[in-house]
């Protein structure tokens, strides 16, 4: 009642294209999916592959198991074949590369040889794609008509690409039919078909951010495509910056002046933003920092993911300021949350991050339609009358927020940040008076936020025994974990945590007080949460599950070292 | 709402006396007051360092950001609002040496921003180090043995990467400085004028009186001869020319983004509900 | 039995180099003190000034009364007349401004007219010590000579001086004579007059450190300004660099290729260098960084203390990796621990944080001379044969440590280091199985750093009921508190920290059982130290006295808010 | 120890077929053997980028930093040990683009160091982006309108900031780059080559046959004549010659310390109790 792809080759085979399309056109159909990519850090060559799972539902994550593997060269089988099933099939190009003696689950595709006949080397992959949909007992059409909307402007391409599909269709149904039942399609209405990084730059857009500054990083720069091909259409400006200096400066800049601006970046360009995030902090500029971790440090794992990134985010930037960290759990949640993310920074007027990874990233999933009336667009500004005249940036008020204008907004009104410790006017001061007053006022703003974070995510048995608890991108693996659990008999519940800081903790207290067993789910080596959980609350996670070596966790590895530790 | 020049000069300024940095907060009160432009019209922004303290001392909107740091919150503070009249104003520290990527590139960014470096040839606020342009030989606490490299040239830099206004001046000839201010201010994109400026506290070398004997205003033909101003802007030494060397428009970052026709961003009114038809590309 | 001396004035009225000297002159004639300076971010005017507290064996801190006020302008008369004692007495010249109606304290000597006397108006301050010096009841001799040693190369400067001091000492002894009662002088051998900066300069060039790259930024400078100076003589390059990504980076590079490096900077320059830190990780290369803490966010304050980056460096630079954080806490101790950095950096093959701060930077004490014997030049190199050929940087063992040899060191073999993750040669990989195994393998050498560290120091009372618990500069103040505290009967003793990770917990769990009560006594808002210890230990500690107004605490604050507490 | 051209190529390259990039470290192994070098004895300093992996592919000594920080830790390896030959090796991203400080500043420290940019005016790596060299107009996911700003020309910049040498290449004359590679490294002082290198799979503008229509050698008179060598290093569009357009040779960083002088600090013995008397400064 589920089928599991994988289609494997070399960077650079245009594996990528196509698959989005065929997900796209499986959701079109209502069938619920998640699609994942494992890419190398490089253009060409190497090994590549996107996992698809199509289940009932709409699934979490896609798993380690095989029932259809797309063999686009040999590597891939001898990398994956292991994990096909029994009763899998290999659809592979017998003039590439013939499968062992006695492997009989296979399902010659001459794949160059149609998709050169359709016109080019690089449909192969299109060419699969169609031998794919005869095995899931398929038609071609809505890809078809998906090839049509998305070549529409590229002459030739989109015909071509249906040749390729519709030669691999017919080549697949001349040796076998289809072989493996998918799940019936849901019926809960429209879906989209998006990745992480989609929902990041729609949400951002959607919020009201006008202006991106950014640099260039894998995984964060799909945020910065998505808002770039947008800027042509919307009110919104993208800004590829020298470095990350300098585009976390503009952002600031642009804040200051009056528009909800955001940077993205990955582990290493936010190291470089450390300085603009305390200056932010010490001006009180609203900014939002989209952190979309990869395995470090230095350079790393470019392409892969991890949640190492964490403690660095907290305490991020010299001297002691208030900021807010939320994460990306789901794709269903991480659209308002970002919107969150605007909402805070604006209204407390300090740096506020989002932590998103690579796994959330480049997956696409089923999920559906957002609310855009859900979102808000509240720019805490003060009405005219609603701030003493002259005008003072840093009024110390008991919310430590101090009423804000915008330079220009008012005649005779003039607006001065610093960096420099400043009395309410914003000029430079030194004595320690107003300097005990004015950290006093900002701390203050962490007792605002603090009501503002949203208890963690609580899932499975309402009396649970063991208790697994994790944040962003680990939401659905957990998930399907504590599913699996329980169906063996195991009463666990999921404490999930999307807004991190100030850490909400009335929820968690209360569960580790009722549990047996308490274990913490990172993808990172030094368990973070789980240190950060006993710094702030003083309780003690019984068990860490780390997996840091750049790939996500997988539910049955969760299940079993659960099982283990008890 | 404009003003006379004394009003735009506010706050207890923290500079050593006799120091170049007042003719030159001077000059720019007169700019702006000559130019008519209102307080709450102009944003100053600067980095660290003394001449970047000057957002402190000239009451417009101020940005004092952080050490080198002075342009890219200009270049996001216009993109927010264009109707802002941006300066940048700072050190040559700040502007050459830790900020030396943002000043390259955003000269080939070209936004309609006026950029007055006070440049003494030294670090000032940190007492006394080599800056980019000291010159050679210069003895300082870290440069014991004198300085060894060679001077960075602030105007032939910013020729070779494209700037289309690029002019000397020297705090001691206030009223070229503020004539040259005014031509900045107006000028459509980037503007640099790299103004000579005595620290009486460090620099022993390029005092008021060195500069005083070195400089001339040369008569400039036509400041849109790029090779000209590339030979006038690397004239030092005995005779230091002063003026505008490079006047010449391009298109500008702001004409360039569809986005910032019209109303300033800041200002638009938004509804998040318009846009769910984002939504279309992922169906 | 102990004089406090204030003198205070504009900035750039020269104080600095006269007290400097009279400090010297002092502690040569056997006294013990301290001499700590309050200074603003500008160059010339506002309102600096020194103080100066000679006591009975070697005091460790200055205090807030005064017995001595030199007055170089009127506010500083009027700012710290309050806290001069009713037997005290102010110098001051009467040509600049008068005492008012009632104030009988004043010496009157013409401060200017003397000092212009004497060849010009800077003098002044010279004058000023001549006149303290016969309230102190001391000769002019042991000044003059190190005027004399001072100035020798600049011609008539000494001769200027002395003849300033003299009539300085001249006038006053004319209207006054000794009216404070010095300490006995102290027996117990030479001693040094030095800041924190010049003990820190010279315990790197002790340890054989050979590149200082670095961007200028208070309060680091005076390391730099050391190093330089002794770059004349000695193999040290200091380089300034373009800035702090360039100083790390530029550091790296000197260490892989084989000589012990360092930089040093202050919050926000470190800001800029977390990048550097996380490839000092991933490349697994030694180095040294000195953070000299000031207030921060942002610009903060510039020229005054703070211990707010402690949880930043804890963290800083993206990605996980080893690392140790040393500080300094007394002079005496410094100069080995700084040693100590560098030994770790070279024996662990990571980054070594040395947390100072203004107020250690700049004060000077009396301390006693330094046994250089004590200093490790180990530089963990692997010799010939102890390393398999072809060479692999990245050999796995059991320790994390890899065996290190020299790029050119020998024939045929060459050195690769990588910012990816990478195998034992250096070569990138992506692979999960190699991924893990380094991790695990850089993640080990915190067992051995562990084992490295320093038991926090004990001190006061042997069976404590209250236990005050501190880190970095505070050493002093806290000593001093504990001492009053004890005489008021309380049993007190303190636990100090200089080594802070990994967070060494033996003395510090056991001493938490026992006592009352705990209170942690901190330069910054957050109470840091604080949260590590329960983060780590799981320990909370009672109560946090917490200052953040960028001045260093005083003994009487300490003492008051404990017994408030209690 | 030397070797043959092929001993320097060494590890399986990740490159995409038809790359520039095989060219120059053909190139680059062929210069290296041919001037005798063992592999110990030089050291190749890279930052992050397609380009920058060239230290897995060539067996001598290798640092792959940071993206956009090669130089720096080169001259700190310089310092360390005076008897490395260090080549600096990088994108054009890499050097101009996040490196760009660095870039100008150690022009003007002049350390013996020989830079090869591999310039394929885009961001390989991170696919396909807009790089400081850019052609105007060129699209990408990022500059989805075109290219706005006018590119950097780094060899222009280069002498701008006193570089001594500077020499323009393209991967498609690899006899000439090797033989460019030669002189670069052998110059007393800092030397760069901005390689001309097509990639294949993100620049569709600047191609092989781009390239290889418009490359030409010019007869160059006198490469000690800096405007000469301006006047060629701003030809480009139809017309872009090749060669070293400037050559001569100035006070390197390792001359003007002392400490630098003869045997490498990485191997001079110590002892610190020989420093005692670094205590009577205070005393
Ligand atoms: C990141 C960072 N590094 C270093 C400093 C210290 N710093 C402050 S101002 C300055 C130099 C200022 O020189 P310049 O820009 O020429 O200004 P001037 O004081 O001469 O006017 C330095 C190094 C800092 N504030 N921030
Ligand atoms: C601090 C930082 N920012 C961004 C990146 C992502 N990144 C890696 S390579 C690269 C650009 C490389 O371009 P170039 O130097 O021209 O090299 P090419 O791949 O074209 O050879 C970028 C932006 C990074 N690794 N580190
Ligand atoms: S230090 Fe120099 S530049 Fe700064 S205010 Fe004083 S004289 Fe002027
Ligand atoms: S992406 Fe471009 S530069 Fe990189 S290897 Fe491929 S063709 Fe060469
Ligand atoms: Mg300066
Ligand atoms: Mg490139």
């Amino acid at each position: 009642m589920e089928v599991n792809v994988l289609i494997g080759g070399a960077a650079g085979q245009g594996m990528e294209t196509i698959m989005n399309l065929l997900g796209k056109a499986l959701v079109k159909e209502g069938f619920g999916l998640i699609y994942t990519k494992d890419y190398m850090s490089r253009v060409r060559g190497g090994h590549n592959f996107t996992r698809l799972r199509i289940a009932p539902g709409h699934p979490w994550t896609t798993l380690e198991s095989i029932d259809v593997l797309v063999a686009l060269n040999e590597e891939t089988y001898l990398r994956h074949s292991d994990h096909l099933t029994p009763t899998g099939r290999v659809i592979y190009d017998p003039q590439l590369f013939n499968l062992p003696e006695g492997e009989s689950r296979g399902v010659p595709v001459e794949l160059k040889k149609l998709a050169e006949e359709a016109g080019g080397r690089v449909m192969a992959n299109t060419v699969a794609v169609g031998a794919l949909l005869v095995l899931m007992g398929l038609e071609t059409s809505t890809v078809e008509e998906l090839l049509k909307d998305t070549f529409a402007v590229k002459e030739g391409v989109a015909e071509k690409n249906i040749t390729a599909l519709k030669a691999g269709y017919d080549s697949a149904a001349r040796s076998c039919s289809a072989c493996f039942e998918l799940p019936s399609k849901n019926q809960d209405g429209e879906k989209l078909f998006i990745d992480g990084n989609q929902v990041l730059g729609m949400a951002a857009l959607a919020s009201g951010c006008r202006f991106l500054s950014a640099y260039p990083m894998t995984p964060a720069t799909g945020i910065m495509n998505y808002l770039a091909a947008k800027s042509l259409d919307y009110p919104v400006v993208v800004e590829q910056a020298e470095d990350e200096i300098a585009a976390i400066n503009m952002a600031l800049g642009a804040s200051y002046s009056g528009v909800r601006a955001m940077t993205c970046t990955s582990g290493g360009g936010f190291s470089l933003m450390a300085e603009g995030v305390s200056l932010a902090g010490m001006t009180e500029t609203p900014l939002v920092i989209v952190v979309a971790m990869r395995p470090g440090p230095a350079t790393g794992l470019p392409t892969r993911t991890e949640q190492s990134d964490l403690e660095f985010i907290l305490h991020s930037g010299h001297g002691e300021f208030p900021r807010a960290v939320l994460s990306a759990t789901s794709h269903e949640d991480a659209f308002y949350r970002l919107n969150k993310a605007f909402e805070l920074a604006d209204r407390y007027q300090t740096p506020v991050f989002f932590l998103s990874d690579q796994n959330f990233a480049d997956t696409h999933r089923s999920v559906g339609l957002y609310d855009f009336s859900r979102l808000g667009y509240n720019r805490a500004l003060a009405a005219e009358g609603d701030f003493e005249k002259p005008y003072k940036r840093y009024r110390i008020t008991d919310s430590g927020i101090s009423p804000r204008i915008l330079p220009g907004q008012y005649e005779g009104e003039v607006v001065l940040i610093d960096s420099d410790e400043h009395d309410e006017k914003g000029n430079i001061i030194e004595d320690a008076y107003t300097r005990r007053a004015m950290v006093d006022k900002r701390m203050r703003k962490l007792k605002g936020l603090a009501e503002e974070m949203d208890e963690p995510d609580l899932y499975g048995d309402p009396h649970p025994e063991v208790l697994l608890i994790g944040w962003g991108s680990t939401y659905g693996v957990i998930r399907e974990a504590v599913d699996a659990l329980i169906a063996r008999g195991i009463k666990t519940a999921m404490l999930h945590f999307s807004d991190l800081w100030p850490l909400p903790q009335k929820r968690l207290r209360s569960l580790l007080a009722e549990v047996d067993h308490s274990c913490c789910i990172e993808n990172n080596a030094g368990g973070q949460l789980s240190r950060l959980i006993r710094r702030e609350s003083g309780l003690s996670i019984d068990n860490n599950i780390l997996k840091y070596d750049g790939r996500p966790f997988l539910p049955n590895e969760i299940v079993k070292e659960v099982q283990n530790d008890l | 709402m404009t003003c006379k020049a004394e009003h735009y000069m506010t706050g207890e300024t923290a500079w050593c006396p006799g120091c170049g940095n007042f003719a030159i907060r001077e000059a720019l009160a007169g700019a702006l007051a000559e130019l008519g432009l209102a307080p709450h019209q102009v944003l100053l922004v600067s980095g660290i360092g003394q001449a970047a303290k000057i957002p402190h001392y000239i009451g417009v909107n101020g940005f004092n950001g952080l050490h080198g740091r002075a342009l890219p919150p200009a270049i996001g503070a216009k993109v927010a609002n264009t109707d802002l009249k941006v300066i940048v104003e700072s050190g040559d520290g700040d502007s050459y040496g830790e900020g030396g990527n943002h000043f390259m590139h955003n000269i080939r960014r070209n936004p309609d921003i006026a950029h007055f470096v006070h440049d003494n040839q030294v670090y000032g606020l940190t007492k006394g180090q080599a800056s980019p342009t000291s010159e050679p030989g210069m003895k300082t606490g870290v440069q014991v043995e004198g300085v060894m490299v060679s001077p960075l040239n602030p105007l032939s830099l910013a020729l070779v990467m494209g700037a289309g206004f690029v002019a000397r001046c020297f705090s001691g000839e206030k009223d070229h400085l503020k004539a040259t201010m005014k031509e900045a201010i107006n000028f459509p994109g980037y503007a640099l004028i790299d103004i000579l400026q005595p620290c009486v506290s460090f620099n022993k070398i390029n005092t008021h009186g060195w500069y005083k004997n070195r400089v001339y205003f040369p008569e400039i033909q036509a400041p849109q001869d790029w090779t000209a101003a590339m030979d006038l802007s690397r004239q030092w030494g005995d005779q230091i020319p002063l003026g505008i060397f490079y006047n010449k428009p391009h298109r500008t970052f702001e004409e360039s983004r569809a986005a910032l026709k019209g109303e300033p961003l800041s200002f638009r009114p938004f509804n998040p509900e318009e846009l769910s038809s984002l939504q279309n590309d992922f169906l």
